[in-house]
């Protein structure tokens, strides 16, 4: 008889694998990808394909040149590369894409040790770069109804309302007036990066991800009501204004796929809704106080910055303990 | 130039240099804290490489041990010339050196003992010894896992190509490191001028031995026959040597049918013809 | 104790000795320091009024009443020609994008703007620092300060300037600063 | 009344069906036995026979070593014809072979020795000892010992585990269905001895028809409450159970007599009353063959010390893809290398997987989704045990506690890396222990 | 007096790439070539001073308060070099902003005096001075070249513009991330070449 | 800057020019002892003391020394070696007074000596024009936005301790990267004040 097989216990394991975890994001991402394929068109799928192709090459190629076993295969790689693409403005020239993706893959990620181990969300940190490194590019945006640039986007009319208008003598409500309908908002036909416009096709990402039982609902479900709930509490609780908030610019997108980033955020539950309330703290304080428009990509970084930290104050308590389980 | 552009910086700045270095030198004089200079001095000799074979966390613990009244001579790394350096600054004599110990594997396994299962998982020995001790058939064979690769500080264990460890012995200085993580416990702390080893420790009987390794000991007692010095005896099913009486003289070695005692260097061919 | 005299005195000597040193190089820099500091200010100002030969601080009882109602207000000098009042060069300091913004701008006794520039600021290279290009500031050229100006986004109207791309809160702090200066145009030239 | 239930855990294919409806066979007796003085925790016994000697069934042939140990009685009567040193699992093992005459004499001790309402806890616990009876439920601890806490820890609760929640298992299920009311005479004498007026009957609500079955045997005896609790893997882990029925908590590093509960399994509850009511000692237990690599799953009702190859014979034999052997279940069981090693008392289930069943993946870079750290049912983070042991910062990994562990191997399951987080747990309480031992 | 004390400086132990000294200056200034070079020649005249200057005295000063000492040494010739530049270069003045006075805490200078001057003579310190000097001049140098190319697409130096690629501007290198970022990224580099040789 | 309000020097001071990270003060010690959490805090605890002190005392010199003399050029060497005195004065007394702090926080006095966060948060201060209340106020600000700083620093950097990072990465270019995504996302605070 041919050797028997001996291992260690447990004998089985569940049906779920990274490659699959990561494929049904992928999946998840198909609708909001669909949205912005039909709102922004050609380029906005040049960039996808780039962005897809060259995270997952870059990938590929590191591993490579550091001799090791070459793991695209577990699609990682593909969901950074489609998040930084959905995080792209329509009309970003196509070098951006491959640019974006070395710093994602490269720089956040593969430095750290590839795959978990990096402690920031490559996509959003590529993001950041992008619009530090190239802020023309990345703050102009295709309006899809007219099909025209536009650099009024829902939150930058928003902004301006409270910060130009005393210069240009128009009243806040001359900004405000320009902001498309909550319906379009809602639906998609608003300016924006390719994937963030449509609140329906994220939410249904969101849905097939809880159903897939990839995420659970603690971190979309505090950070989109917290931002909406601290809109309403520190910007004059003004209920649509705030519902505006979550859901023009980046909240769901940010909230729903980047801020569930396994490798960036706590691993236990309670560390998961300190860090989801954060970011949506962060996010509301630098969109009304700060000088961006839009806060959630800066609010996810410094949230990943602190996961270390969170997870060390709210590290599980070991069953039969006291104390908390020190880390 | 105006005098007054000079003087009054000279004038205040002196003040206050003369005002802050009155007060340090005040201060380190009526502050000054006792701390055993020895301590440092200690440190600067010991290797520094925290090993913990002293019994201390760490170098520095074990400076601060020496001048609380422990002995100058705990640091295996080190050994007698370090030894003699802590004693000179402590002012004692150092003990009489004790004699070098190095670790030896006690196996020559390897790829010459076959595998009872197939065994899948963490590769490490400490792992792998959790299924059924591993998967030779020798349960008291290396698994070549390098697990004492691994926690050598010193470069001085590595497994060889036939999966077995052995121990560089120039480099291995004492620490004991691999013998308390060897998860089969067959590193032993040899005399580092012991040349005759027997490398295997499986207790075994000879027909069962035979089958799975041919490097093993098969309890035959033709190394005890040989032995005029009464050095090595056969228990347990095992040939084991009394480092005390043993004089190196390799006879056990050559008359060992399995070759599972081993000489440092190998046997000299001109022996042969003498026998 | 005597150690402590001692320690005391050597580093007094080394005091001494590096003020001595310090004051010496101080007298005899001060001079071109203070030249080069005043030629720096004159060729500022030259910049917004070009055609002016001299500038002369305004009397500081005004500069003070101004200031104390608006801070921001840093510094005004008459502008001379040949001795005559030609206009005034206004510091003013505008809270900008990543901090505030130094602005001078001079103009003539119509109160319309002979030139602006931007002083220290701390706006976003490539972005908000654009601002300091001439085809930013020479917008302001000929107008009046007696008006509002006003900034838009994509076209610039009448007394109106068009931001800088991506920048409208820099734009907006430039434009802010340069309408301070309408608020004490007329005590400038009836204290 | 609710679901009674823990934190943490995790859902796990319960494959139970291959031998859930199959009652309880009668395993041929084999031809030899062959008794390991190991099969409990704490000190090995002592044979007390020579080779030649003749035996009877249910007669001490070895002695407990200690305190906490047990006596090994034969399960057959017939001729010692061996004594053996083995190494079994890479143990060192004295194992005494008998050469079974199928005649299944008694030995004289065999006798009646009362029940619940003529012995007193004294006499239980004393009987016990010699008895052979140690826990059926994985572990082995002699259930004298675990009856005899020391007076400052007061008994309050007794638990009988049959959660059963190892997948596919089903002796314990098979069990409390046809032997209920011999579970329920061991459940009186084990309350008597622990001198407690109330027992929790904690079943998994997959046996429904366990849980009905033990309801009717019960009736009216409002002392004996039948609790239905949640099917999770790890239900049936004692530290749980307490926690799912009582809300107490076992200290760390403590005891379930800490918390004044003593959980028992179903079969060691059974035993009791075999003991005393009719004199047998721990000689026979159930077990259940099954699993893709063998061609037709059984619960046997088995003789201690029976080769796990004879066992196979009655299951049908190995399939021809049959790969690996489980002594046990599949999350908590031991593989091991080969058939010819003895049952013993412990030997709850023997699991054989075919190639498909038994693959693995290999491991691939944690992603920190966290899945391990909300199953983990004693609220550790595995993931990071596991990473500082692997990576060699032992130090680090001991500050996330991995002497907590129960080894219940929730996270290894769940984990979609493949981690092999327990592996790598083990490894780290083997070298906190050692380096603890050591300095 | 050796010549390895000069030439050690400048690349086998260059102080910011192998020493990790005075790096608030090297990542502050280095937005652009210009800075970069100047506030390397304003350290270097200040290290090659003090260094001269406190090996010179080094008998003199008792151990207890030899770090005022030092520090009050540093902080006249820094002094001396903002007078200076003031008075001479101020468009380089202005750049270079608060650093000037802040080469007084410049890691590099204390430490080179502790660790060097303290103990050695006049020569050996002035070319170690130099050399450690020009090391981080050079490193400065090559931090300011990279920034400036990458964070705005060409190299201006003194108001010249040398050249000019036909690349966008990575504005964010010449912000504090990107001094971070390309000096980690140099870091590598070395670490990676220095194993090269090994 | 000199009618700043309190509360946006510190948010200034704390986030959006952190010393840090985008001012580049102290990074010596910022990647130097981060490599623990412990010890950055510690770190960090000092550094407010000293600075506090510092911000105070340089107040006091200016305006009653320098000032007063009209040798404002002298700032610089008075300030240094004010500060570098009090320093030792209160490592060596503390060492003798109250042991047990000093075990906590002495051990990086010296180091904060010649931590360039230091001089500059003085140094600001008059750049500034701050009065005593403002030159407390934001050296202190300055200070937790240090300690903020390197005690997240920190805890990542232990949390990337054993990680798998490219031979030569490890170590200090790591940590330099760590800090620029840090820096990166410090720029969210800009333009806050
Ligand atoms: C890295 C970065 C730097 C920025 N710097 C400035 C700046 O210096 N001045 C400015 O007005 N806006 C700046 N902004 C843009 C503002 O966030 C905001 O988009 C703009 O002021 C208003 O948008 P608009 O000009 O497109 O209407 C910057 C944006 C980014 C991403
Ligand atoms: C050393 C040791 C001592 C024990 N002592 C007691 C005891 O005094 N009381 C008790 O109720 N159980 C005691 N136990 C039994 C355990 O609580 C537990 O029931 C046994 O280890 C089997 O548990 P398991 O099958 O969950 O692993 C002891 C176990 C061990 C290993
Ligand atoms: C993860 C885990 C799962 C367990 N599952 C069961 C089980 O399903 N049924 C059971 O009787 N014992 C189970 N046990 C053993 C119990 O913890 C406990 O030891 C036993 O119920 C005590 O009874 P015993 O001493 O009579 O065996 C499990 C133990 C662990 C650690
Ligand atoms: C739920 C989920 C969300 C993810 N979100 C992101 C993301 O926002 N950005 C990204 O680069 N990768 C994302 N990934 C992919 C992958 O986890 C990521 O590249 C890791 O950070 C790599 O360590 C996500 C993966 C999962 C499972
Ligand atoms: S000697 Fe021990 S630790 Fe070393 S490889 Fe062999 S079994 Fe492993
Ligand atoms: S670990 Fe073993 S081989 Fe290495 S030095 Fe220590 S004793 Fe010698
Ligand atoms: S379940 Fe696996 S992949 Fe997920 S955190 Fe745990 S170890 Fe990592
Ligand atoms: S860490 Fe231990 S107790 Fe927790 S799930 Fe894993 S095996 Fe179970
Ligand atoms: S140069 Fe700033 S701390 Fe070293």
């Amino acid at each position: 008889m041919e050797l028997m097989q001996a291992t260690s216990s447990p004998h089985i394991r569940a049906p779920e694998t990274t490659t699959s975890v990561m494929r049904d994001v992928l999946i998840a991402l198909v609708p909001t990808t669909a949205v912005g394929l039909y709102n922004f068109g050609l380029n906005a799928g040049l960039l996808t394909i780039l962005c897809l192709a060259s995270c997952v090459l870059f990938e590929a190629l590191f591993q490579k040149l550091r001799k090791q076993p070459v793991t695209i295969g577990d699609l990682s790689a593909a969901v950074t590369g489609l998040i930084l693409a959905l995080n792209l403005p329509s009309n970003a020239p196509l070098w951006i894409a491959p640019i974006g993706s070395f710093f994602a893959i490269i720089v956040v990620k593969q430095l750290f040790g590839g795959l978990g181990q990096n402690f920031m969300n490559p996509a959003m940190g590529a993001r950041v770069f992008l619009v530090i490194s190239y802020p023309t590019i990345m703050t102009r945006f295709i309006d899809p109804v007219t099909d025209t640039i536009s650099q009024a986007t829902p939150l930058s009319l928003i902004k301006a309302a409270s910060a130009v208008s005393a210069a240009s003598g128009d009243g806040p409500d001359y900004w405000l007036g320009q902001l498309p309908s909550l319906k379009d908002a809602f639906l998609g036909f608003i300016p924006g990066t390719i994937g963030e416009t449509s609140a329906l096709a994220l939410l249904i990402g969101l849905v097939y991800l809880l159903v897939r039982k990839v995420v659970t609902w603690h971190i979309p479900v505090v950070y989109i009501a917290g931002v909406f709930g601290l809109t309403f509490l520190l910007d004059g609780f003004d209920a649509s204004m705030s519902l505006y908030s979550v859901c023009a610019g980046g909240v769901m997108l940010g909230g729903i796929f980047m801020l569930t980033d396994y490798a960036s955020s706590p691993m236990n539950k309670t560390g998961q809704l300190i860090y989801a309330f954060g970011a949506a703290l962060l996010t509301v304080v630098i969109r009304l106080y700060g000088g961006y428009n839009e806060g959630v990509m800066f609010s996810v970084l410094l949230m990943n910055m602190l996961t270390p930290m969170i997870e060390h104050f709210t590290a599980p308590r070991v069953f039969g303990t006291r104390r908390k389980g020190a880390n | 130039m105006d005098p007054n552009l000079i003087l009054s910086p000279v004038i205040s700045l002196g003040a206050v240099g003369l005002l802050f270095g009155g007060l340090l030198s005040f201060a380190s004089t009526q502050f000054a804290v006792q701390e055993d200079p020895r301590i440092s001095q200690i440190n600067a000799v010991l290797p520094g490489a925290n090993c913990g074979g002293c019994g201390y966390p760490g170098c520095n613990n074990y400076a601060t041990a020496v001048v609380g009244g422990d002995a100058v001579d705990k640091c295996t790394v080190g050994g007698a010339s370090v030894a003699a350096n802590v004693a000179q600054i402590m002012g004692v004599s150092a003990l009489k050196s004790k004699e070098r110990f190095i670790a030896r594997v006690m196996c020559h396994g390897g790829t010459n003992c076959a595998n009872a299962f197939t065994y899948k998982g963490l590769d490490e020995c400490v792992a792998a010894n959790f299924v059924l001790g591993g998967p030779k058939t020798c349960k008291e064979g290396c698994l070549g896992g390098g697990d004492c690769e691994r926690v050598c500080q010193f470069d001085a264990i590595h497994v060889n190509e036939e999966g077995v460890a052995v121990v560089d012995m120039d480099k291995c200085t004492g620490c004991e490191a691999c013998v308390k993580i060897c998860p089969k416990n067959i590193i032993d702390m040899v005399p580092a001028a012991q040349l005759v080893l027997v490398d295997c420790k499986n207790r075994e009987f000879g027909a069962h031995v035979m089958r799975n390794c041919k490097n093993a000991c098969i309890a035959c007692k033709r190394c005890e026959k040989a032995c005029q010095y009464d050095a090595i005896h056969v228990n347990n099913n095992v040939a084991s040597i009394d480092y005390d009486k043993c004089t190196n003289c390799m006879e056990c070695a050559k008359v060992c049918p399995t070759k599972c005692i081993n000489v440092v260097g190998g046997i000299p061919v001109v022996n042969e013809e003498a026998s | 104790m005597k150690d402590i005299m001692k320690m005391g005195l050597i580093l007094m000597v080394f005091c001494l000795l590096s003020a001595l040193a310090l004051s010496m190089t101080y007298g005899s820099t001060i001079d071109v320091i203070t030249q080069s500091r005043a030629a720096a200010d004159i060729a500022n100002r030259k910049e917004v009024m070009g055609e002016a030969d001299d500038f002369a601080p305004i009397d500081e009882g005004l500069l003070e009443q101004f200031q104390r109602e608006d801070p921001n207000i840093k510094d005004v000098h008459q502008a001379l020609k040949g001795g005559n009042v030609i206009g005034h060069v206004v510091k003013v300091s505008s809270q900008g994008f990543g901090g505030p913004i130094e602005i001078v701008v001079g103009f003539d006794t119509d109160f319309q703007v002979t030139g602006l520039r931007l002083g220290t600021h701390t706006e976003t290279p490539g972005l908000g620092a654009n601002a300091a290009k001439p085809e930013f500031y020479e917008q302001f050229e000929g107008m009046t300060l007696t008006r509002d100006i006003a900034v838009d986004k994509v076209q610039a109207g009448d007394n109106q300037v068009q931001a800088v791309t991506a920048a409208t809160v820099t734009s907006a702090a430039v434009t802010n600063g340069v309408n301070r200066i309408g608020k004490i145009l007329e005590r400038l030239v009836n204290p | 009344m609710g679901l009674f239930t823990f934190r943490g855990g995790t859902h796990v294919p319960h494959s139970k069906d291959r031998t859930e409806k199959k009652p309880i066979v009668n395993c041929p007796p084999p031809a030899s036995v062959f008794l390991s003085m190991r099969q409990h925790i704490g000190a090995p016994s002592t044979v007390i026979v020579k080779p030649g000697e003749e035996v009877h069934k249910g007669q001490v042939i070895g002695q407990a070593g200690g305190f906490v140990s047990a006596h090994i009685h034969s399960s057959v009567s017939g001729t010692v014809k061996k004594i053996h040193n083995l190494k079994i699992m890479g143990v060192d093992t004295t194992v005494v072979e008998i050469e079974n005459d199928g005649q299944e004499t008694w030995h004289e001790s065999v006798k009646r020795i009362g029940d619940a309402s003529t012995l007193t806890s004294e006499e239980i616990r004393k009987g016990l000892a010699d008895s052979g009876i140690v826990g059926m439920g994985g572990a082995g601890f002699p259930l004298h010992v675990k009856l005899s806490p020391p007076p400052e820890k007061k008994i309050d609760t007794f638990i009988i585990n049959g959660a059963e929640c190892e997948p596919y298992l089903t002796t314990d299920h098979r069990l409390m269905l046809e032997q209920t009311e011999e579970i329920l005479q061991g459940a009186r004498l084990i309350m008597k001895a622990l001198e407690v007026d109330s027992c929790y009957f904690a079943v998994e609500d997959n046996k429904g028809d366990a849980i009905e079955a033990l309801k009717s045997a019960v009736g009216s005896d409002g002392s004996i409450q039948v609790v239905s609790v949640k099917t999770k893997y790890p239900q049936g882990a004692e530290k749980q159970l307490i926690n799912a029925i009582t809300k107490r908590e076992v200290p760390s590093g403590g005891l379930p007599m800490d918390v004044g509960c003593v959980v028992s399994n179903v079969a060691t509850t059974k035993a009791v009353g075999d003991y005393f009511e009719r004199g047998i000692p721990l000689i026979e237990r159930i077990c259940t063959v099954t699993g893709s690599g063998v061609n037709e799953p059984i619960n046997l009702k088995i003789k201690v010390g029976t080769k796990l190859s004879h066992l196979v014979e009655q299951a049908g034999g190995l399939s021809d893809d049959a790969v690996k052997v489980i002594l046990g279940g599949p999350m908590m069981g031991n593989s091991v290398d080969s058939l010819d090693i003895p049952s013993t008392k412990t030997t709850g289930g023997l699991l054989i997987l075919n190639e498909k069943d038994a693959r693995i993946d290999e491991p691939t870079p944690c992603m920190r989704c966290g899945r391990c750290v909300d199953v983990c049912p004693v609220y550790l983070q595995p993931a990071y045990i596991s990473f500082y042991t692997l990576q060699g910062n032992l130090a680090r990994a001991e500050s996330f506690h991995p002497l907590d562990c129960i080894e219940c191997g929730s996270c290894s399951f769940i984990c979609p890396a493949r981690r092999p987080l327990v592996h790598s747990i083990r490894v780290a309480k083997r070298q906190i222990l050692e380096s603890r031992k050591k300095s | 007096m050796k010549l390895s004390n000069f030439t050690k400086g400048l690349v086998k132990e260059n102080p910011v790439f192998y020493q990790l000294l005075g790096l608030c200056p090297t990542l502050a200034v280095t937005t652009s070539l210009e800075n970069g070079l100047g506030m390397g020649i304003a350290t270097t005249a200040v290290l090659f001073a003090s260094n001269i200057l406190i090996s010179l005295v080094r008998k003199l000063v008792p151990d207890k308060i030899r770090i005022p000492i030092f520090i009050v040494v540093i902080a006249t010739f820094v002094s001396v070099v903002e007078m200076l530049l003031e008075g001479f270069v101020p468009p380089l003045y202005r750049a270079l902003g608060i650093f000037i006075p802040l080469i007084v805490v410049n890691c590099i200078i204390l430490a080179r005096a502790e660790a060097f001057a303290y103990e050695n003579g006049v020569l050996d310190s002035m070319l170690d001075g130099l050399g450690m000097g020009l090391g981080f001049t050079m490193s400065l140098t090559v931090l300011g070249f990279i920034r400036e190319l990458l964070g705005t697409g060409g190299i201006v130096f003194f108001g010249n513009t040398l050249f000019q690629l036909p690349i966008p501007a990575t504005i964010s290198m010449i912000l504090p991330p990107g001094a971070f970022l390309v000096m980690g990224m140099l870091m590598a580099l070395v670490n990676y070449m220095k194993k090269k040789e090994a | 800057m000199e009618n700043a309000s309190v509360l946006t020097i510190v948010i200034s001071a704390i986030l959006v020019n952190n010393f840090v990270l985008s001012r580049f003060l102290g990074i010596c010690s910022f990647v130097g002892i981060s490599q623990k959490v412990e010890t950055a805090f510690g770190l960090g605890l000092a550094d407010i003391f000293v600075m506090a002190m510092a911000g105070v005392i340089a107040y006091f010199a200016e305006i009653y020394i320098l000032q007063q003399f009209n040798i404002e050029y002298l700032r610089v060497v008075m300030y240094i070696l004010i500060i570098a005195s009090l320093v030792q004065f209160v490592e060596i007394v503390l060492k003798k007074v109250m042991p047990s702090l000093y075990q906590a926080l002495g051990i990086f006095l010296p180091l904060i000596t010649t931590n360039c966060a230091v001089l500059g948060v003085a140094l600001l201060n008059v750049q500034y024009s701050f009065n005593l209340l403002q030159s407390v106020v934001h050296s202190v600000a300055a200070a937790v936005g240090f300690t903020i700083a390197i005690v997240l620093f920190a805890f990542i950097r232990e949390k990337i301790e054993s990680n798998d990072i490219p031979e030569p990465f490890k170590g200090f270019p790591i940590a330099l990267i760590t800090a620029s995504l840090l820096s990166f996302a410090f720029l969210g605070f800009q333009g806050m004040i």
